[in-house]
């Protein structure tokens, strides 16, 4: 055993990322991890990608990210990042964010942008609840959970993020917890290479807040909740891939091919051009 | 499958049992990242590692190294740390050469 | 089957019944301790008898023919043969009897030999009496035979071979040829087997995988072979022709996408001894059994890879993978297979020499088995055919063969393993051709070289010095420097003793039943012999059959043979299951039961006792449906049914009822009557004669498909006859042929039991005896056993048990 | 060609909004993202089918908070953006308004005014958002706001709305009351090559030291871009120059929020803009923008022919406030006038620059401006 100051993935983390501000046993942490290691193995140029984030605990991985970055306000990282692929569609656009930021105040930016099929990537780390804020009811917290703002219990249905991202029209559905890494890291790198509108769900852990609403005080805890119920079913009806206490659907739900708004838009953008040359 | 309850029948030391070196594997640790989840430790496949007693500037037990020679290197414990805090490699002959020396003295 | 109610509609009650009655000397077997002549004119005295004769051999086409005749002549409509076991010869007679136009169903057979002159040899009197009480039995219940006809299910045209090693291999590729689809299972990940791990066949000295390989890959890409590897059988259900096989397909988790490149294996952290070189080379987590592997694609060990329940821990392979064949998502796979027939190919396990510990196997590193010696020889294998001893990695100047290790002795197994012997040759021949100074001694019992070309060979070995000595070592002990093995015995031919120093010992161990064979017995219900292999139908007449219709065997499984003869069995076994199938249909037997709606009330027992879920209660009808196709004909719901509303077509109560009168006509008091099941019990007594155990002449065994068959009446009708006692015998429980009818069986003995305990009735003189078709020592000894009891029964007991009945 | 069509240079008769959507283009706008909102939606119809002429991106978003985080998204991918809307969906802009003023991004916004408060009068012109356009979003900051009072300036002042941005790297508002965006005039579109265009200032130092928010002497840091590999952090949280977050830090908070509104203050010499006419004897001052700047001329010439000495001070930007012109006129003229269509908003700031000199005041509520008579009877009573 050596002991070490620096890790090989330093480099593709700003300073701030390698003592990031999240809990002890924070499920964003392995995404971070992952994201860099996805990023590693594709050997993406770093210049070409912009990571776009909201607001909440995993809003900060934008910073932590040695990339061009953005941390924008609360619910709205997903048209920013249309801003910017749109206005350079050479650059790889990731928006990372949670299941607050994403579908409570900013859901109607992500069906829009998924019914668009808007080339950008959206990583959703949902851990249940808002964190940030001391372990609020969010869109996917599950019933009868309470919270600080549920005392009583949760009594609205939850959001199925995956089946939500394939009802709108990602071409590319994918849900991993934090414990199967290895295959997030896959999914991230397919999603990276994919054209369209691709949606990844990390089931998260939240340990410090989530754990109290959920008596699931260790970190640990978390994760073995997670190789308990979890079922790796690929390509299974996403509608069916509700998330309860003993069963976490996981796999990829979707995986197609459509053309994205991008390409649309530069096909009309020509035939316009052509028309107008052909007019003058 | 039955080759486990085989491979206990298989008594004999395998005639390329010395030839194949499986590689050695070294784990680094940054000690000050580690806020002490612990998934390192429950979910290594090999239980090579534990909690140490040490207390970190963060006020973790950071883990530690019980066995070596155990890991596969697989990396697991490099790929589930949320803090980017261990990392595992493949020995390089530098090293072996150096303990080597070690042992001698 | 609306053929079949017309049939029995004009069952013959009105015409009278002419009863032909046959006793057959079989030349000695029979006349040697039976009176024939006497018992054929017993038996015209019997009612209903019109003609009764004996002869020598009644299944002679003479005999056969002197059947047919009397027929016509006599007009007989009921013919009994008093011969040997129903289980071989009725099916001749009734074809007789059909041939000469009487429906065969009224044809009744007396088992005189297997059960009385073959079991009372020196006893001709007794054995006398005790065959007019079997004729009297059959001339009873032939009387009330009805005629049926068969009704006929369609045969499924394509076979399961369970086992993939050659002989499965040889029995898939002759159906598939044939034309039929083929389902081979193979619970490896490759198929080949044991011939794949041999280096060379005798007596050609041929390569074994390099005749091995071609044939592997032809079923690898045969059209009409599915090839499930790495899968196993886990439930059969249905019957002849119509099997539904459950096959567990068991994930490799490479697909067929990999190309064998083995990239993965380089950075598999796992690394375990090899199974195919018995642990003398290792392997990885991700591998291939062996380089010709069928299928070549690779697979990961389960049980050892890192990555479980779907967490990927270690992705070095799936990273490794250029082609990305590795997919850790697959599942296993439940199929439902539909086949007619099945090859049960399944081979045999290698004995382990570990307990005989006067040859030190593991104690001394130089004392190999002949399978690790077949290793060590193949140029393909760890040592790249160098024999090298395990201690110094040196070639050995003089090497010691034992033969018999595990075979032909109470320690380890009695019987002959069969291969060893020209196995031992043709290594040593292997030997002296890699190193001719090696000196070569073989310790045996016999040498026992039967085979075509290998008297052959065992003379070239002689020829070429070989050292054959007759005396095993009493043992082996190892010097502890050179570690070479001393040998000390005696040569049992110039009668002196021998101290041998060799290099290495080669013990050449015997072959054993699969570990875990009963698995297979319980899922096709076959019988075992008593060392433990699969047991035919018929020693000599049907050997690859067994007694569950459609299902056969081949290679090891049935018992232990070479290479070739494996082969020959396979074909003979894949003959035997396409001739089922070129036929298309197979008929079943006309023993299954009818309702009797008048005596139905619809209460629903027999639903709950029948193992094949082949009676239905239709509510609303207020009566029961059996579906025939399903129906076995065990009986059980016939002995349940309280309301006797079941007519159990050829084993009807009547029928088993006047049997036992029959039986219990004279000197019941002295008497055992024993209801055995066909497939054990009955068989078991058959084994009983066949192997002449001699046992008291007094008992007199009925013979119903099940013990599951024998209703509490019958037992109390004997009693009530003045029986001194009564034996209910049946398969082993869990070997039952009728899945599990004989828990009916048990729980109702266990009911008359208490029943008589309650009349204070000595509950020993009704004995539950559970004995495989193997175990005729069972049946005799317990025959003998019963004895005590009946001697001790007084008049008093008798008269007593005579109530219960009536109060039944 | 697309160069070419930039600019359609020459003669036209247009509307406001029109000649807004061509000043965009003109000024070299690549990007539009907005929701359709009368009065404004003609702007969106024009870029929706001018962009794709020039080869450049035209979008509706879901709503106008989509649309002006759009815009500020692909101001930092390196274009020139713009959105256009109204009352209610600038309402709906104001949170990332704040954003882009934080990240100081280059954008215009178009604010087509009606008559609210809420859905309000959907197809009647008002000033009624001038102070939403400098208070609407939290916190203190400062921006630029312009307001023409003419289809031409529509044209040119959107032209110098981008210009405003990218110099100053602020969000710049175009406040055109619904009339000026509905109403019909000639419209002049110099050749391309005579349109004063400014970029942003790009980085001089390379990527290793480069700060995304350390500002030169005039107080604005230059700008580098997505995608050229200066792999910069931009946030909405209070930050170091370095782009780094620092939420707890007084000091960092002070810095930079009192720079984020300097380097407007203390440009306003260069960025102010105003028309003076007939004052230099005026002893009575009509202070008007937009729509009502028209109506006071007309009637600060009713003034002159009744010998008068009225003139008129027309606000050409309305944020950063005139307040220095505003100031000395005061000490010029007897008495100030302010008409504008609302019920007193900008006038607050006039009377807070003009300190003893009267203002009065003339709220005009609805669709009419005020009528010049109505000017002109305020001016005598000036007197």
């Amino acid at each position: 055993m050596v002991v070490e100051t620096t890790h090989p993935l330093d480099v593709y983390l700003r300073e701030t990322g390698m003592h990031h501000i999240w809990c002890t046993g924070c499920g964003n942490g392995i995404l971070l991890n992952s994201f860099v290691t996805a990023l590693k193995e594709l050997e993406i140029n770093l210049d070409k990608i912009v990571v776009v984030s909201g607001i909440g605990c995993i809003g900060r991985i934008a910073g932590y990210i040695n990339t061009d970055s953005f941390h924008t306000t609360h619910g709205r990282p997903i048209p920013f990042a249309v801003g910017v692929k749109l206005a350079n569609p050479e650059l790889k656009v990731v928006v990372i964010s949670g299941d607050g930021d994403l579908f409570a105040i900013g859901g109607n930016h992500f069906i829009h942008a998924a019914r668009r099929n808007m080339d950008i990537q959206v990583i959703c780390v949902n851990n249940f609840n808002y964190g940030m804020t001391g372990g609020q009811q969010g869109p996917t917290t599950p019933l009868n959970i309470s919270t600080t703002t549920t005392p009583y219990g949760n009594i609205e249905h939850p959001f199925n993020l995956v089946h939500l991202a394939a009802g709108s029209g990602a071409v590319y559905v994918a849900r991993w917890t934090t414990l199967h890494v290895r295959r997030l890291t896959e999914s991230i790198k397919k999603a990276l290479q994919k054209e369209g509108f691709s949606f990844i769900e990390v089931i998260s852990q939240c340990p410090e807040i989530y754990g109290k609403s959920t008596k699931m005080g260790l970190p640990v805890d978390f994760m073995n909740w997670f190789k308990r119920a979890s079922e790796i079913q690929h390509f299974s009806d996403p509608a069916k891939a509700e998330i309860t206490s003993d069963r976490i659907p996981l796999g990829e739900f979707v995986d197609i091919e459509k053309p994205t708004y991008e390409t649309l838009l530069r096909e009309r953008i020509i035939q316009v051009q052509n028309k107008m040359q052909g007019g003058a | 499958m039955k080759t486990v309850t085989e491979t206990k029948k298989l008594w004999r030391k395998p005639l390329d049992a010395d030839k194949i070196k499986q590689p050695q594997a070294e784990i680094y640790i940054i000690t000050d990242r580690c806020k002490g989840c612990g998934y390192c430790i429950a979910y290594c496949p090999k239980e090579v590692l534990e909690e140490s007693e040490e207390i970190n500037a963060r006020g973790a037990h950071p883990p530690k190294v019980k066995d070596i020679n155990k890991c596969a290197i697989c990396g697991y414990c490099t790929a589930i740390c949320p803090d980017l805090a261990i990392f595992v490699k493949e020995k390089t002959n530098e090293q072996k050469e150096a303990e080597k020396n070690e042992r001698k003295e | 089957m609306s053929e079949n109610k017309k049939e029995e509609t004009k069952s013959p009650e009105k015409e009278e019944i002419r009863i032909g009655v046959y006793v057959c000397h079989c030349g000695l077997n029979i006349a040697g301790s039976v009176d024939c002549e006497d018992v054929a004119k017993f038996a015209s005295t019997l009612p209903h008898v019109v003609i009764s004769n004996d002869n020598r051999y009644t299944c002679s086409d003479q005999g056969q023919d002197l059947i047919k005749k009397d027929i016509k002549k006599h007009k007989l409509n009921r013919v009994v043969v008093a011969s040997c076991s129903p289980r071989l010869h009725e099916p001749t007679f009734r074809r007789a009897c059909e041939e000469a136009g009487l429906n065969k169903y009224l044809f009744e057979m007396a088992n005189i030999r297997e059960h009385c002159s073959w079991v009372h040899l020196y006893e001709k009197e007794k054995a006398t009496e005790k065959a007019k009480d079997l004729v009297r039995a059959a001339v009873a219940k032939v009387a009330l035979l009805d005629p049926a006809v068969e009704s006929e299910v369609p045969i499924t045209r394509k076979a399961l071979v369970i086992g993939g090693g050659v002989a499965g291999i040889q029995a898939a590729l002759d159906l598939a040829d044939t034309g039929y689809g083929v389902y081979l299972v193979e619970r490896e990940p490759s198929i080949g087997g044991r011939m794949a791990q041999i280096d060379k066949t005798f007596p050609t000295m041929d390569c074994s995988i390099c005749i091995l390989a071609p044939k592997m890959s032809d079923v690898g890409r045969h059209p009409n072979i599915e090839l499930l590897t790495n899968s196993e059988v886990q439930d059969v259900k249905g019957y002849i022709g119509n099997f539904k096989v459950k096959v567990l397909k068991k994930p490799r988790f490479v697909t067929k996408d990999c190309s064998a490149c083995g990239d993965c294996v380089k950075v598999c952290p796992i690394i375990v001894p090899n199974e195919f070189d018995v642990g003398l080379a290792t392997r990885h987590g991700i591998y291939t059994p062996f380089a010709q592997a069928v299928p070549s694609t690779y697979i990961v060990d389960q049980n050892l890879c890192l990555n479980k329940e779907g967490i990927i821990k270690c992705d070095k392979c799936i990273k490794a993978c250029e082609r990305k064949a590795i997919n850790f998502d697959m599942k296993p796979e439940q199929l439902e297979l539909e086949v007619g027939t099945i090859v049960v190919a399944t081979g045999a396990d290698v004995y382990d020499p570990t307990s005989l510990q006067n040859y030190g196997y593991r104690k001394f590193s130089n004392v190999i088995t002949s399978l690790e010696f077949e290793r060590l020889i193949n140029a393909g294998g760890p040592s790249a055919g160098h024999l090298l001893r395990p201690s110094d990695m040196t070639i050995p100047e003089s090497v010691a063969f034992i033969q018999c290790v595990g075979s032909r002795s109470d320690r380890g197994h009695l019987y002959c393993s069969n291969v060893c012997c020209m196995n031992t040759i043709k290594d040593a021949l292997l030997i002296k051709e890699h190193w001719p100074e090696t000196k070569i001694y073989v310790f045996y019992v016999d040498i026992r070289a039967f085979g075509k070309g290998f008297e052959d060979l065992y003379k070239r070995a002689r020829k070429e010095g070989v050292i054959f000595i007759r005396g095993l070592p009493a043992e082996i002990s190892e010097d502890r420097k050179a570690h070479n093995l001393w040998l000390m015995g005696e040569n049992t031919l110039q009668k002196e003793l021998y101290k041998v120093n060799v290099g290495i010992v080669i013990l050449s161990v015997g072959i054993e039943p699969r570990r875990d064979s009963d698995i297979i017995q319980r899922l096709l219900v076959l019988s075992r012999t008593s060392d433990g292999f699969f047991m035919e139908a018929h020693p000599k007449l049907r050997p690859v059959d067994t007694p569950t219709g459609g299902v056969f065997l081949a290679g090891c499984a049935e018992a232990p043979k070479d290479i070739k003869d494996s082969v020959t069995q396979a074909s003979a076994a894949a003959a035997r299951a396409g001739i089922l199938m070129a036929k298309g249909k197979v008929t079943v037997e006309a023993i299954t039961p009818r309702a009797l709606d008048e005596k139905c009330k619809a209460c629903g027992l027999c639903t709950k006792v029948c193992p094949y879920n082949a009676i239905v209660l239709n509510k609303d009808l207020k009566r029961i449906e059996i579906i025939e196709a399903a129906c076995a004909g065990c009986g059980t719901c016939g002995a349940e049914c309280p309301f006797s509303a079941l007519y159990m077509r050829h084993f009807t109560d009547d029928q088993i009822m006047a049997q036992v009168d029959a039986l219990t006509e004279q000197n019941a008091d002295k008497k055992i009557i024993a209801f055995c099941c066909n497939w054990c019990a009955y068989a078991g007594a058959d084994f009983a004669g066949v192997s002449r155990m001699q046992y008291p002449t007094n008992v007199r065994i009925i013979r119903t498909m099940c013990s599951g068959r024998v209703a509490p009446k019958f037992v109390e009708r004997a009693f009530a006859r003045g029986a001194a006692a009564v034996l209910v015998a049946g398969c082993h429980i869990g070997d039952c042929h009728y899945i599990n009818a004989n828990v009916q069986t048990q729980k109702r003995v266990e009911r008359l039991w208490k029943k008589m305990e309650k009349l204070g009735l000595n509950k020993e003189r009704l004995q539950l005896l559970w004995a495989s078709a193997a175990e005729g020592e069972r049946v005799a000894s317990k025959v003998k056993e019963m004895q005590a009891t009946v001697n001790s029964v007084t008049r008093e007991e008798i008269e007593k048990s005579k109530k219960m009945a009536e109060k039944a | 060609m697309s160069e070419k069509n930039r600019a359609l240079s020459g003669k036209h008769f247009y509307s406001g909004d029109l000649a807004c959507a061509e000043g965009a283009l003109a000024a070299g706008c690549r990007f539009f993202a907005g929701y359709p909102i009368t009065p404004a939606t003609e702007i969106a119809e024009r870029m929706a089918r001018r962009l794709p002429q020039i080869g450049a991106t035209y979008i509706q978003m879901e709503d106008e908070i989509a649309s002006i985080a759009a815009v500020i998204g692909a101001s930092y991918a390196g274009l020139k953006a713009m959105t256009a809307t109204s009352g209610p969906g600038f309402s709906l802009m104001q949170e990332n308004i704040g954003l882009a003023v934080m990240t100081e991004t280059p954008c215009v916004i178009v604010d087509v005014m009606r008559g609210g408060p809420s859905t309000g009068q959907p197809t009647m012109a008002g000033q009624q958002d001038v102070m939403q356009a400098k208070w609407g979003s939290h916190g203190d900051y400062e921006i630029i706001a312009l307001a023409p009072s003419s289809v031409q300036e529509a044209f040119d002042l959107t032209v110098e709305a981008f210009n405003y941005a990218e110099t100053y790297r602020v969000p710049v508002m175009v406040m055109m009351d619904a009339i000026v965006g509905h109403m019909w005039e000639k419209v002049l579109i110099p050749p391309l090559e005579q349109i004063n265009i400014k970029n942003r200032k790009k980085p001089t130092v390379p990527p290793s030291e480069y700060m995304p928010f350390k500002p030169d002497k005039d107080l604005v840091p230059p700008m580098a871009v997505f995608g050229e590999g200066y792999r910069f952090h931009a946030t909405g949280l209070t930050h170091e120059e370095d782009g780094r977050p620092r939420t707890e830090s007084i000091k960092v908070q002070q810095k930079l929020v009192q720079r984020l509104c300097d380097k407007i203050r203390k440009n306003s010499d260069k960025i102010v803009k105003v028309k003076p006419i007939m004052m230099e004897d005026a002893e009575v001052a009509v202070i008007a923008y937009g729509i009502e700047s028209r109506a006071a001329l007309s009637a600060v010439r009713k003034a002159r022919n009744a010998g008068i000495k009225a003139g008129l001070l027309k606000l050409v930007t309305l944020w950063p406030f005139s307040e220095k012109q505003v100031a000395e006129i005061a000490k010029e003229v007897k008495a100030i006038i302010v008409p504008e269509m609302n019920y007193g908003q900008l006038v607050r700031e006039v009377e807070r620059a003009a300190k003893a000199t009267p203002v009065t005041f003339l709220p005009k509520l609805g669709e009419e401006p005020h009528r010049p008579e109505e000017i002109f009877e305020a001016i005598k009573g000036g007197i």
